[in-house]
Parts: structure tokens; sequence; C-alpha cells
């Protein structure tokens, strides 16, 4: 054989055709911020969801949200994933990456991963498979077409189930897990994705103490690698790992502060305690 | 034997059963295969003409049968649907193996059906007015052609009412298509201008008339006599007389003949506001003639019920019936071969009080009559042919077919025989 | 190499082809050998009546299969795909109606024959190369799978879905039922394309012809299944799937969701469009009946029937329908619409997973003796 | 038809004399029997002697009966009988003496036929003996339809008839005919062209087919021009209204697809079932219509407000049956509810099949529906249409009120946005399903009904109506009822207006396309619901 040696490599399987591939995206992280959010506006019918909210995350931190029903976590995450379009203001991505130019499936593979309320893995499909449609990998039609787990994802996925504990389960359909299992199997899909970026919707709803005990360790474990951002009710688990903690009251950030910080801040007091406080 | 119902066991049983049905073929009965759609959208007619062929049989054999046998009907549904057509004629031909096949009422499902017939050499009578254009070794015709329907229609209104301006309206399928383009050609023959002629196509079951309708008085009010000729089909008529009521067109102003509009469709709604427009068929219930009293009472004995009418495709099923059964008894067999021969030639009394001639080219000479509706919903004859009119399976008003001649007797034996090449074509029997 | 290889390594998915293959070859050799060697007055001769019908029913179930891959795989319920079937056959239809040649009744040497009672002088261009089968075998793919593109392309990029979808697919296969139905179309109008002759040479109306096109039916519909059931077994059949059960997940997962189902909706089309055209010189005609909205839901029926989001199912649901109609309008030609309304009403209520989950469904109704009835637990839409 | 001719009987008995008066005179006598025997084209001059004969009392009626088709004569004698309805049966009633023959057979008795040619000439007789009848409106009528063929008597007589008259509209009528009798035959051109300037005012189509032909082919350079100049005025004018009428037409197909979408509104837009049997519940309406129309034959122009609350309660009453049998197990399962309900449209389509066979049925429309409003020669909006119209805007209307104004509306709303916590607030969430889905079925049940009057009631009504029904609520939007509305029209008006250009088929398949096109843009339709809630 006398093939071109670069011919020859079009034929790998363990790689992609490398014109198939998309340019790797590059975050640049430089001024240490791996997210900003800049002025967002957003009403549903004259109600304003999100209201001049500015938010600054740096990168490698692990934040915490908090605030009451309605004070517009949820539609935040929104409008970061790509799911629901601002009336105005800005979403960027380090230092040059526009969100709001990019559809969800992009901002996924831009490296921003995230954690629903409920949790929403593919009941029909294997736990194996679940994690194997989360691995970051070519995402392209003809990629998934022909594409074969090579040996390091093979290892990969199977180092994220034994993270996540469910080495046993692992040709168990998602449909049959426990609750708190599936809540797992979605961390997992996170995990497995390699985001820059994990934004996290409550994830310790409906766990036992010791679940969630075992979920404040993995998510302190995964700040510094990455950048965390959570989202949750229980002040006790938020207490138990927060480093920075944002309130978001009616559509913008209230206060911003460790926790202790926050829990005296006069405005927040206010609101939570009520006005006669 | 019991089987999970799984592909195999399933495929095995389709065959086997199959199979199986084609083995239990009688030979002490003459079987009769009606072919008319029992669901969908043409049961509205062909059901009809199912019970005639049903109540043919009964009286057949209360006469005693045919060449000594009973008469045995066979009926299937192909479901208004054209290729079930074909299916269905060939189960009938080839697993009932019946002698014959009355059946067919839309162009396509005679299309559909034809190629099996000639493949399998299997008869069938078709009693439907059609456009012409064809003639098979395998069908007889018993409708009228548009020699015998619209060619006289249009003689009518323009002798005897002046009509000098025209508006042909159809459904856009074949019959009315080639009998607007016969209609057009004859009509500038006869000297009209393009411009006093209005053609005007609808999809079927169109049921929102006002544009149409508003555009006709407005055609027709240009100080000349105008008609319209209607090719319109089954179900949109009902929208378009009710529209034609409600604008006030009345037949003295615009007169509307049709050639698809018989006592069934008009039984229907109400005929008062439509009174004097026309119809033209070779039979109407209303003609006054004995065999045609007698039908009556034969149908309404056998359907039942005093209110059903009669129309001019039960007639054509009626004739076409009497003469297979003449045909047969002077063959002395249901070969096909020797009735198609026996048919040429072969005479039955109409319900006209007339005689009806199988002409070679497989169809049939018939009487045209014209009738006016009551408001009762049937026709009353205004006007009718000297004789009868032998039908021209091809049309000399079309360039295609001007030249073409259908002729099943010896020595020509083609159905459609080029004058001028001399060649035969477009045969797929053998 | 790597094609091949992820192929034949894909080992549950092979496993679930063969036996199918096997069942299907079976059947289709015995009853070619049926219809050819045994003679005719032998109980166990298979009649070409049979054969026809058997070759229809397969060409329903490769249309059955294509609605399957969508809408038991994807989610996507299609009430268009009898569009996608005529216009496979239309072109069929093409290529066999230019086959006559001068054998019409016009005697015309190019023109079909109802262009020449039209009065027109010369072919519409897009009747030219039609006569060459091997591009009348493209156009079958390519023109149902052209519209599927751009059709998907617009519905599944603005995010049309569920109930939407199912709707505007049901415009589509209606607006191209009225247009066909026109006679300026140039397809023949309401009579659409009949009396064809031959096929590639071989006489429509000989035995021989018939047996062939039955066994290539056999042979596609067992092939298309293979190859289906490869796509499906693959990661692209997982993010499929997983569409089905949450898009907006998927999406999330960094899948552009909107392209998949494009692709799988144009593949989808392409297999209807060789059912269809296989379909035609079976069944003698194709005319715009084919594209009537009520066909395509006909076709769902016969997956629901069957059990979707099985491909067996779907075949088995197409075959077993279609069966029992042509039993049924012989025997009670009034029944039929009341069996088939049962039929639809006692699957959806009492078998949703068709035919195929019955067997799982009786399992599980024995092992839990729960009284819940069996619809409270599917969650799929 | 019976129902016409109890109607027209009735007329006869009220402004001519009774029909069986006294015997007529010998000659008469002999000319009536004459007709009993006379071909079609011999019965006009015996008619015309007939009219000749002066006896207007006698012949007037005589010819009323003729041009009704009324007219029998008994085939062993040759007496004239008049066909009457008695207790629902045809007697056969002696036109002079009234003795009642009750029904006699086919063979016993014929008709007095006469043909369209014969129609035209009773017709203008008729008016010429009318036009010294005592309506105002009869007298106009009797006027206007002798316009298209006015020869020197008629002028005369007309002439004789414009000197007594006094009421205004005749007298403009009568004008109108002398003006274009001078038209055309006036003595000099300043006469004729004055004529010609004051018919420039009319819209009657006989005035401009007069002034067309002037224009073309007078002698008379003047008479020419003015012929062609009140034309163009004329013509400016009816294409004016033409637009109107094609405006109407629009609406009056939007009101169609309205009373047909508007159930669907309902099941499908609120509740979000994919209702394929709705149009078996038009079909349902349509049907209630027929069976009410049989149970009081004697009395269609009160029928159809029986029939609005029977077809209400029978698609009704249905709808809840089927949901309470099939839908509420279905629940979240759009895409199932779509198989389930289309088994159940193949059901009830063959149960109508088999009950009243596959043949159409005769619905007849009330006299109040029949005829148009004739606004002027070149406008005239048909009754029947105008009626549904206006039916349909006040069903709409009905239902808004039901929906925004009433408990079982709020109740309706509150299950359809939150069904968990409409349950939990105490609302009987199963309850509310089946009256929705009752109120649904039983609107377009009355759609029915409206349908009944303009198309074939038949076992296939309703599949010819079910996608434009689900084209409209798509466009509307689902869960809007005003989208509903605007979507009917907006279709009806956009169709209407495109038919002229592009031909009906086209028109048709460019409005699906348009939709397509349009849920691709706006995939929530016309009037989406917004907010978190509608995901």
């Amino acid at each position: 054989m006398t093939a071109h040696p670069h011919s020859l490599e079009l034929f790998r399987r363990d790689r992609v055709w490398p014109f198939l591939m998309p340019p790797e995206p590059r975050v640049d992280v430089s001024h240490q911020v791996i997210l900003y959010v800049e002025g967002l506006n957003l009403s549903f019918d004259g109600f304003k969801a999100l209201n001049d909210l500015n938010l600054y995350v740096n990168d490698g931190e692990l934040r915490c949200l908090i605030g009451a029903n309605g004070a517009g976590k949820t539609t935040l995450m929104d409008v970061i994933t790509g799911k629901t379009t601002p009336d105005s203001g800005t979403v960027h991505f380090g230092q040059s990456i526009d969100l709001l130019h990019h559809d969800e499936a992009r901002i996924a593979q831009l490296g921003i991963g995230r954690k629903f309320q409920k949790p929403t893995v593919f009941e029909a499909q294997t736990v194996a498979d679940n994690l194997e449609l989360a691995l970051k990998t070519n995402k392209g039609i003809l990629p998934t077409l022909f594409s074969q787990l090579s040996s390091e994802q093979e290892d990969r996925i199977h180092s994220v189930l034994h993270t996540i504990g469910l080495v046993q389960q692992k040709r168990l359909l998602a449909g049959n897990l426990s609750h708190g299992q599936k809540q797992w199997l979605e961390i997992g899909m996170l995990l497995v994705s390699e985001p820059r970026l994990l934004l996290i919707d409550e994830p310790v709803a409906g766990m036992t103490p010791e679940e969630t005990e075992r979920t404040a360790e993995l998510l302190t474990s995964l700040a510094g690698k990455h950048t965390v951002i959570v989202v949750e009710h229980d002040m006790e688990f938020v207490r138990s790992i927060a480093r920075t903690v944002s309130v978001l009251h009616q559509g913008s950030v209230l206060a911003e502060g460790t926790m202790d910080q926050v829990q005296n801040h006069p405005d927040v007091i206010e609101v939570y305690l009520g006005e006669d406080a | 034997m019991t089987f999970k119902p799984t592909l195999k066991g399933v495929t095995f049983a389709v065959a086997a059963t199959l199979a199986a049905s084609a083995a239990y073929a009688e030979d002490d009965t003459i079987k009769v295969g009606v072919l008319h759609s029992l669901s969908g959208t043409m049961a509205i007619s062909e059901t009809t003409l199912k019970d005639t062929v049903l109540m043919m049989v009964e009286e057949q054999n209360k006469r005693g049968g045919l060449l000594g046998k009973d008469l045995e009907a066979v009926v299937v549904d192909p479901a208004s649907n054209w290729p079930l057509f074909a299916e269905k004629a060939r189960e009938l031909l080839t697993q009932e193996e019946v002698d014959v096949i009355f059946g067919s009422w839309t162009s396509v499902s005679r299309k559909s059906v034809l190629p099996v017939l000639e493949e399998l050499n299997g008869l069938m009578f078709y009693p439907v007015q059609y456009e012409g254009e064809e003639s098979s070794k395998n069908i007889f015709y018993t409708g009228a052609a548009p020699n015998q329907q619209a060619i006289p229609a249009v003689d009518y209104l323009m002798n005897d009412l002046g009509v000098e301006r025209w508006v042909l309206a159809g459904t856009d399928y074949v019959y009315p298509r080639t009998t607007n383009k016969i209609l057009e050609a004859y009509l500038k023959d006869h000297g009209v201008a393009a411009s006093d002629i209005m053609i005007n196509y609808t999809p079927f079951s169109h049921s929102d008339w006002q544009s149409i309708v508003s555009d006709i008085k407005s055609f027709g009010s240009q100080g000349k006599k105008t008609a319209v000729v209607s090719t319109i089909n089954g179900d949109a008529n009902v929208p378009f007389y009710k529209e034609l009521g409600n604008q006030g067109i009345s037949a003295e102003d615009i007169p509307v003949i049709a050639f698809s509009v018989g006592e069934e469709e008009l039984s229907g709604f109400d005929t008062s506001p439509l009174v004097g427009h026309l119809a033209a068929w070779n039979y109407f219930q209303s003609v006054d003639a004995d065999a045609n009293y007698d039908f009556i009472d034969m149908w309404h004995a056998y359907i039942g019920d005093e209110d059903r009418v009669t129309n001019d495709p039960m007639e054509a099923t009626y004739i076409g019936f009497n003469m297979w059964v003449q045909a047969v008894e002077q063959a002395g067999t249901t070969d096909v071969d020797a009735v198609e021969k026996a048919m040429i030639g072969q005479t039955t009394p109409n319900l006209t009080g007339g005689m009806a001639v199988m002409n070679k080219n497989h169809h049939l000479s018939k009487p045209v009559l014209i009738g006016e509706i009551q408001d009762d919903g049937q026709f009353e004859v205004v006007w009718e042919t000297m004789g009868v009119v032998p039908g021209d399976a091809w049309s000399d008003y079309l360039p295609g077919s001007k030249m073409l001649l259908a002729d099943w007797a010896f020595p020509l034996e083609c159905g459609n025989f080029n004058v001028e090449s001399g060649a035969c074509s477009g045969q797929s029997y053998e | 190499m790597s094609i091949l290889r992820s192929v034949l390594s894909r080992q549950p998915a092979g496993q679930r082809v063969l036996p199918f293959v096997v069942i299907l070859f079976g059947v289709t050799v015995l009853a070619s050998l049926g219809n050819l060697l045994v003679p005719e007055s032998s109980s166990l001769h298979v009649s070409t009546y049979t054969i026809t019908l058997l070759g229809k029913y397969l060409s329903y179930a490769m249309l059955a299969l294509a609605v399957d891959v969508v809408w038991g795989y994807c989610g996507i319920l299609s009430l268009g795909h009898g569009a996608f079937f005529a216009l496979g056959g239309y072109a069929m239809g093409m290529y066999l109606m230019r086959q006559i040649g001068d054998r019409g009744v016009y005697g015309h040497p190019t023109l079909p024959d109802f262009m020449v009672f039209l009065n027109w002088d010369s072919l519409p261009w897009y009747w030219f190369g039609m006569d060459q089968f091997w591009f009348a075998m493209i156009m079958v793919a390519l023109v149902p799978g052209v519209l599927a593109f751009v059709f998907g392309a617009l519905a599944f990029r603005s995010r049309v879905s569920g109930v939407y979808l199912s709707i505007i697919t049901q415009a589509l296969t209606y607006a191209l039922m009225l247009a066909f139905f026109r006679n300026e179309m140039g397809f023949g109008g309401n009579n659409g394309l009949t009396d064809f002759k031959d096929i590639l040479g071989f006489s429509l109306q000989s035995d021989g012809t018939r047996v062939a096109l039955f066994i290539a039916t056999a042979v596609l519909l067992a092939l298309v299944y293979g190859v289906s059931q490869w796509i499906l077994g693959s990661r692209f059949g997982k993010v499929i799937e997983a569409v089905r059960d949450g898009e907006a997940r998927v999406r999330f997962l960094g899948y552009r969701t909107d392209r998949y189902k494009v692709w799988l909706f144009v593949y989808s089309a392409m297999i209807a469009g060789l059912a269809g055209a296989l379909y035609v010189p079976q069944v003698g005609i194709i005319n715009p009946g084919e594209f009537a909205p009520l066909n395509s839901i006909e076709v769902v029926v016969w997956v629901a029937v069957g059990g979707r989001g099985t491909l067996y199912g779907a075949v088995l649901g197409a075959i077993l329908v279609n069966y029992a109609k042509t039993r049924f309008t012989a025997l009670l030609p009034d029944g039929w619409l009341f069996a088939l309304g049962a039929l639809f009403l006692l699957v959806t209520l009492f078998l949703p997973k068709g035919l195929a989950g019955l067997y799982g469904q009786v399992r599980e109704g024995l092992n839990r003796h729960s009284n819940t009835p069996a619809t409270a637990e599917e969650t799929t839409p | 038809m019976r129902l016409a001719f109890v109607f027209w009987f009735g007329l006869l008995v009220l402004w001519a004399s009774p029909v069986w008066a006294e015997e007529p005179s010998a000659e008469v006598n002999t000319l009536l029997e004459q007709l009993t025997e006379a071909g079609l084209r011999e019965t006009q001059p015996i008619l015309e002697r007939l009219a000749s004969s002066g006896d207007e009392a006698v012949v007037l009626p005589l010819f009323q009966t003729l041009l009704d088709g009324d007219l029998y004569y008994r085939r062993s004698d040759g007496r004239l009988l008049v066909e009457t309805d008695v207790d629902g049966d045809d007697h056969y009633v002696d036109y002079f003496s009234g003795e009642d023959y009750g029904e006699l057979g086919r063979r016993e008795q014929s008709k007095v036929r006469i043909n369209n040619s014969l129609r035209g000439y009773l017709s203008e007789a008729i008016a010429r003996m009318q036009l010294s009848h005592e309506d105002p409106a009869v007298r106009t009528a009797a006027v206007r339809s002798l316009l298209d063929d006015l020869d020197e008597n008629t002028v005369s007589l007309l002439a004789e008839a414009r000197a007594g008259e006094s009421h205004r509209e005749v007298r403009q009528a009568l004008d109108l005919a002398l003006a274009m009798y001078t038209a055309e035959q006036g003595e000099n051109s300043a006469a004729r062209i004055t004529a010609i300037q004051d018919l420039s005012e009319s819209l009657e189509t006989d005035v401009r087919n007069l002034l067309f032909q002037l224009s073309e082919y007078s002698d008379d350079g003047g008479v020419k021009a003015a012929a062609a100049e009140a034309m163009q005025a004329i013509d400016q004018k009816v294409t004016f209204y033409g637009y109107v009428d094609q405006l109407f037409f629009g609406l009056s197909l939007g009101s169609v697809l309205l009373l047909a979408a508007i159930g669907l509104a309902i099941t499908f837009g609120v509740m979000g079932v994919i209702n394929m049997a709705h149009g078996e519940m038009l079909m349902l309406g349509a049907y209630t219509t027929y069976v009410v129309q049989l149970m009081m034959p004697n009395m269609i122009n009160q029928s159809l407000w029986v029939a609005i609350p029977m077809a209400f309660l029978v698609a009704g009453s249905v709808g809840i049956l089927i949901e309470r049998c099939v839908i509420r197990f279905l629940h979240g399962r759009p895409l199932e509810t779509l198989l389930a309900t289309f088994g159940i449209s193949l059901i009830l389509q063959q149960t109508v099949r088999t009950v009243f066979s596959p043949l159409n049925r005769r619905v007849a429309s009330p006299d109040w529906m029949s005829g148009s409003w004739e606004i002027n020669p070149v406008l005239s909006l048909t009754y029947n249409r105008l009626t549904i119209l206006i039916f349909a805007v006040v069903v709409f209307v009905a239902l808004l009120l039901i929906m925004k104004k009433t408990s079982l509306g709020l109740q309706v709303r509150a299950v359809s946005q939150n069904r968990a916590m409409a349950k939990a607030m105490g609302i009987k969430t199963d309850w509310v399903d089946a009256l929705t889905f009752g109120l649904g079925s039983g609107i377009a049940g009355i759609g029915g009904v409206a349908l009944s009057q303009l198309t074939n009631v038949g076992p296939n009504l309703g599949q010819s109506y079910i996608i434009d029904s689900f084209m409209v609520v798509v466009f509307g939007g689902v869960g809007n009822l005003l989208g509903t509305l605007v979507a009917a029209f907006t279709l009806g008006i956009a169709n209407k207006f495109m038919e002229p250009v592009t031909g009906t088929v086209l028109a048709s398949i460019l409005v699906l396309v348009f939709i397509i096109l349009f849920i691709q843009k706006r995939p929530k339709g016309l009037f989406p619901q917004r907010g978190r809630a509608a995901e």
C-alpha cells in the first residue's frame, strides 16, 4: 500500500473525518469571567419574568442561585441555554461568544450543560445508552450514524457510572430507575459531556439525606475544573456547597455574596420577611 | 393446529385460504359477478345497480334459469377504490370463476378493470354513459356514448330553443373533458364563435358554487339565448342546483342540460326551483311505455319501497343482462368467446317501447330523450330522436380518433382500427 | 471499511433481522414455486391472484415500515405518507406509460393516450427521461425524498410538532391530491396512469413477471428492513428515540434534532416512494385517489395494530389488516367499516403497543395482577 | 313537490278565484279538450286562443296551475284534474267540480305537459293579465318580466297601464319599459338619446343588452355614442357590485367554514382532542334535520327551529357518549385520540349508511330561505346564504358568551389550562370534560343543520368538511375562538377572490399551501396562546 498517509488517516475508525469536525469551540476566559449576563429583559403577556438582570460568573466558580418561585431562576437558565430569547440584553460565554446568536444544540456543543428540575432521562433507553448519547463527541448526523464507542469513551462512561453509583444498573432501562437514581443519571449525563459550564436546577429535590450529601460532595469537587451554577431551594444544601450566592427577586439580582452576607443583606430581609420587618 | 401469530403463520394462512377458496368452483350454477362499489364515495350510485342485477338474476331464476342451470350472483365490494376494482375483477374471474361481470360506474374503474379482463378473457357489461374513446373485446358498453347523449342534446338546444351562447360546465375528469371537447368542436362546426363558449371545470364534490353560478348568470345576460351544458358529477350537483335555484336562474332564462343527473340524483333534494331544467338520457322513469311500467313495478316489489326511483343506468343494466341471457341461450354456452360473437346483432326490448341493438363496436343503438325536471323529481320528456342512434365508440369530432373504427365482427375484429394506416393498435388481449 | 465493520458488529440489530428475513424468504419461495411449478389442478397451487395479492400486501408492509420509522421511533405522526407512496408510484407509472410506446389506443409513438386526447403535441418536460428504467428508479426515491426534505426542513426547523405537524402533513397530501386530479398537470387526471403493458421488456400479464415482481418486493422489503434496523440500532437511532421521548432534552445535549428529524423523514419518504413503485406494476394503476388523506390514516392504523416502535410489528399490522380487509369486503361488504372502526378503537384503548406489544402486556399483567388500565402507563405522545 | 304545491296552492287560493269555479264556455271547453290531446308543439296556439278568449277568470288560474305543473287529465275521459295533497297523499281532484277521485295510478292519469318555451309563454301571458293586479309588487314583477320582449302590442298595453298607474315603483318600471322602447324604436334621435340617458341609471340586464346592441349596430351616430356612454356608466357600477358580490360570497363561504369548524374549536382547540369524528357530528346534525322534517312533513317552515335544538341534543349526547367511553381514557395522548376518533367516525358513517341507506336524503328548505334579496338587478343576496351567515355569527357569539360568562365556561377554561389544579379546587374535571366535548359536538350538530341547507345530506357529508375544519382551527390558533372566526372569514374571502383568477381547484390548493407555509412561520396560528402555560 502506497496510499498517502493522510488518506489512511481518513479511515481511522476512532476518528470522524476531519472535514466533518466542527471547529473546536474555544472559550476565551482571559478575564476570568466565563459568563456575562447583562441587562436581560423578558416579559410574558405583561408579566416581567426578567427585569434588567445582570450576572457575572467566574471561570471555575460554584455559584448558587436562590429566590422565590417566579423570581426568574429557571427563565434565566432558559435564556442562557437558548431555549428562550429575551426581549433585550446580552449573554456572553467568555469574552467572545454571544450566546444569543446560537441555538440550544450549538450552545450545548460550546460546553454548556444543563440539568433540569424534573429529571429528564430517556426512559426507553438503557443507562449506558443515556450516557452514550450525552458523550462529548461529534454530534453531526453522519458521524452519529457510523459512530462506534472507542475504548476511551467506554472507559469514560464506566468511570462516570462508577461516580454516580449505577454500575450495576448499566443495562437497565432508565425508566426503571428510582427517582434518586434518575437524578444521578442525569448528573452523570452532564459529567460525561464534559461541559465548561454546568447549569443545575434543583439537584437534590427528592433525594435522601445521604444522596444529598453525596451530591454536595460531587458538586464541590466539580468546581474548579468546571464552572457550576446551581439553583436550589434547600438552604441547608446551599449553605453546604456555596461559596457565592446570588439572590433573584422579580427578575433581577437582589443581592450577591457569601451565604452569610446574603442572609444579612437588608433588601433580602425586607423581601423575605416582609416590608414591616 | 395452533400457531403463534407470527408473520410466518399468518402468511401461510393467507396463502392457504386463498388457494383453498379457488377449489370450490361449483359447476351446477352459472355465476354472475357483480362489481359495484357498496361503500365509499360511489356507493351512492352503484348500490342501486347491484340491486338491479340481483333483481334480474332472481327474475331469471324464476323463469327457470339459464341453460337449465340456476344463476348465482357473486357480489364483491371494490369500495370506490380503483386499484381494488382490478383486484376484485381478478378475484371474480380466477377465484370465483364467474361467467360474466356486471359492474363499474366511473371511467377510471373501468380503465382499471380493463387490462384484467383482457388478460383473463373475462366478459363485462358496463352500464353507464361515458366518454367513449374505447372499445374492448371483453366489454359491452350499454350506456350512452357521447353521440347518444351530448350531441342530440345540443341539437335540441340549438334548433328548438335557439341557444346561441354556451356554458360547458363539468367536473374535472375524463368524461366531462371528452364530452366538452367533442361539443366544442361540434359547436364551432356549427358556427358558434369561441367567445360564445365558456368552459369551466370544478373538482369532485365541489360544494361552493356561488361564484360560478354568478359567472354563468352574467355570461348569460348578454342578450343572446344561453344554455348550460352540465357534465357535473354526482355529489356536486345538489349544491349546484340549489345555488341555481337561489340565485334565481330559471329554466326559461338559462336552461341547464345535464348528462349525469338522473332521477336518483334528483331524489336527494327539492326540485321545485329547478322545474324546466333539462337532462338528456336514453331512458326516464316517466316514459310512458308498458315495458317501463312493468319494470318499475318489478323494481318496487323487489326493493320493497314504492318511493325508489329508476334511472338510465338501471335500464342499461336491464338491457345488458337480457342481451347476455339471449346471447348465452343462442350460443348454448357461457364461454366468453362464443358469447362475445353471439352478442353482436342481439336485439332486446328496451324500456322506452323500442328495441335495443348491439352493434359491432360493442355499443348499443338507443333512442335519445330529453326531459325537463318536474317538481316531483321526475323528468317530463320534451323531445326525442326519431329513431335509435347507434353508439359511436370513437368520436368523429376529435382529431385523434376521427380515423379510428371499432368493429369486432369477422374479419376486422379490432377495437381501434386506424382507417388511414390500416393498423390495429392498442390491443392487449391474446 | 469502518462502515462495513460497524454494520457487522451491531449484533443486537442483526439478530433481530435474521428471523424476519428467513420467514419472509421462506414464504416468498414457497408461494413462487407454488405458482410456477405446481399444476393448476393441484390444491397446493398458488394462484396468480394470490401472488399479486401477497405482492400488494408486501408493498403495503413496506409503506407501514416507513411510517413506523418516523412515528414509532421518532414520534412524528405523519398523516401524509400516502403522498410519498403515490409519488413513487407515479414515477414508476410514468416509466410504465412510456414503455407502452405506440401500443396505446391512438397509436402515438411517444405520447400516452391521455395526452393525445388532450391534444398535446409533445411530452411535458417532466416526462423526459422517464423511459429509462434507471432514471425512473432514481426519481422514485428522489421525488419523495426532495419533497420530504423541503417539507421537513421547513416544518422541523420552525419546530412544528405533534398535532400541528400531523395536520399539515394531511394538508400536504390533500393539496397534492387536488393537484393531481387536475388534467392540466399532465398525469392523467382522475384516471391516472393505467393499462401498462410491460416492465423492462417483460409482459406484466405473464405469471413469471408477476412472481418476479413479488420476489423483488420481498427482497427489497427484507433489505429495507435490514437497513432500517441497522440505522435504528446505531447511535443515530438512539438519538432518534431520544427525540421521541424528549426532544428538548436532546437539543440540550448538543444534537440538532431538526436535522435528525429531517433526514429520518427523508429516509422514510424514500422507502414509501419505493413501496409505491413496487405497488403500481402489481395492481396495474396509479391515480390521485392514492393521495386521499384517508389512505394515509389507514396506514397509521396498520402500524398501530401491529405495534409501533417495532419494525416487525408494522409489517405484521399491514399484512394482517389488509388480509382482513380482503376477506371482509368479500364476505360482508357492509361490515367492513364497522370492523375497521372497531379495530381502531380497541387497539388504541387496549393495545397501545399493538399486537407486537401484546405478549409483553399479557406477561406484565399476569405478574402485577394490577387493575390499572393498560392505557394509563403509556407516556409517549 | 308537495311542499311547493302547498305553497302555490295557498297563493292560488289567496289571489285567484277558487280553482273549481264555474264551468267554462263551450269555446273554452273545446280548447281545453284539445289541450289534453295536443303534442308539445301544438300547445302554444291553443293557449294563445285561450288567452284571447277573454275569459280571464277562467284562463288566469288555469295558466297558473299549468305553469306550476299541477294540471292533469284523466285518461279515460279527458277530465282536467289538479294534483292535490290530502293528508300526505297525492289525490287527483276535478279541476272544475272539485270532486276528489282519490289516488290515481300511473296508467290512469296523465299530465298536461309543458316545456320551457310554453313556460315562458305562460309567464308572459300571466304577466300581461296581471298588469292590472291589485298588488303593486305583482304589477312591478309583471312589467319587468315583459322587458325582454317589447313589441308594439305590449307597449301600448304598458302605455295604457302607465296612464292609470299611481304607485311609484310600478311607474318607474313602466317608464323604464317605455324608455327602452323609445331608445330602440323612437321617432327621432333626440328622443332616443334622451331615453338612452334615462336608461343609464338602470342596472337591468335587458337595458344593458339593448344599449350594447345600440352601441354596436345603431345606424344613428348620436344614438350610438350615447349608448356607449350610458353603457360605460352602467359597467362601472356593475364592476363595483361585482366586488360586493364577491365579498358576500367570501363571507358566505367563511360562515360555512365557521359553522363547520366552530365545534372543532371546542373539542380540538380547548380540549386538545384531535376529533376526527367531528365531521360525523356535522353529519348527525344534518340527518337530525332530515328526521325532524320527516316527522313534521307539513311544517317545513318551522322544522328548522325544532331541528336546531334537536341536532344539538343528538350530536351533543353522542359526543358525551364518545367522551365517556373512549376519550377519557386517552387524556394527554392527542395522537391516539386521533386514531380512536377516526375509528368512531368510520363506525358512525357506516351506521348512517345502514340506517338511512347510502343515498343522499332530501332536506327541504323553508320558504323563507329560498330565493334571493334583490338589491338591484345585478346584486342579489341569496336568502339561504344570508341566513346562514347571520346564523353562524349568532352561534359564534352564543358560544363565546358561554365560554366567557358562564361558570361552565370558566370551569372549562380552568380545566384546559391546568387540570390538576382545577381538580384540586374541587372542579369535577370528569364532568367538565364530558360537558365540554358534548358542547363542541352539539355545536357541530347545529352546524350540520345549516349545512343540510347547502349541500348533500349523505354519509360522506362529514368527510368533505373535516380537513377544512382543521385548517381553520389550526390557522386561527388552537384554543382561541376569535381566531377561528377570523380564520374562517379570511380563508373564505381569500378563496373567493382568488377563484376568478386561478380557478377553483388551484384556489383551494393555494389556500392549503398558504396554510402550510403560515404554520411554519407561526406554528401556533394567528392568535397563539402565549406564556409558559402554552408550552
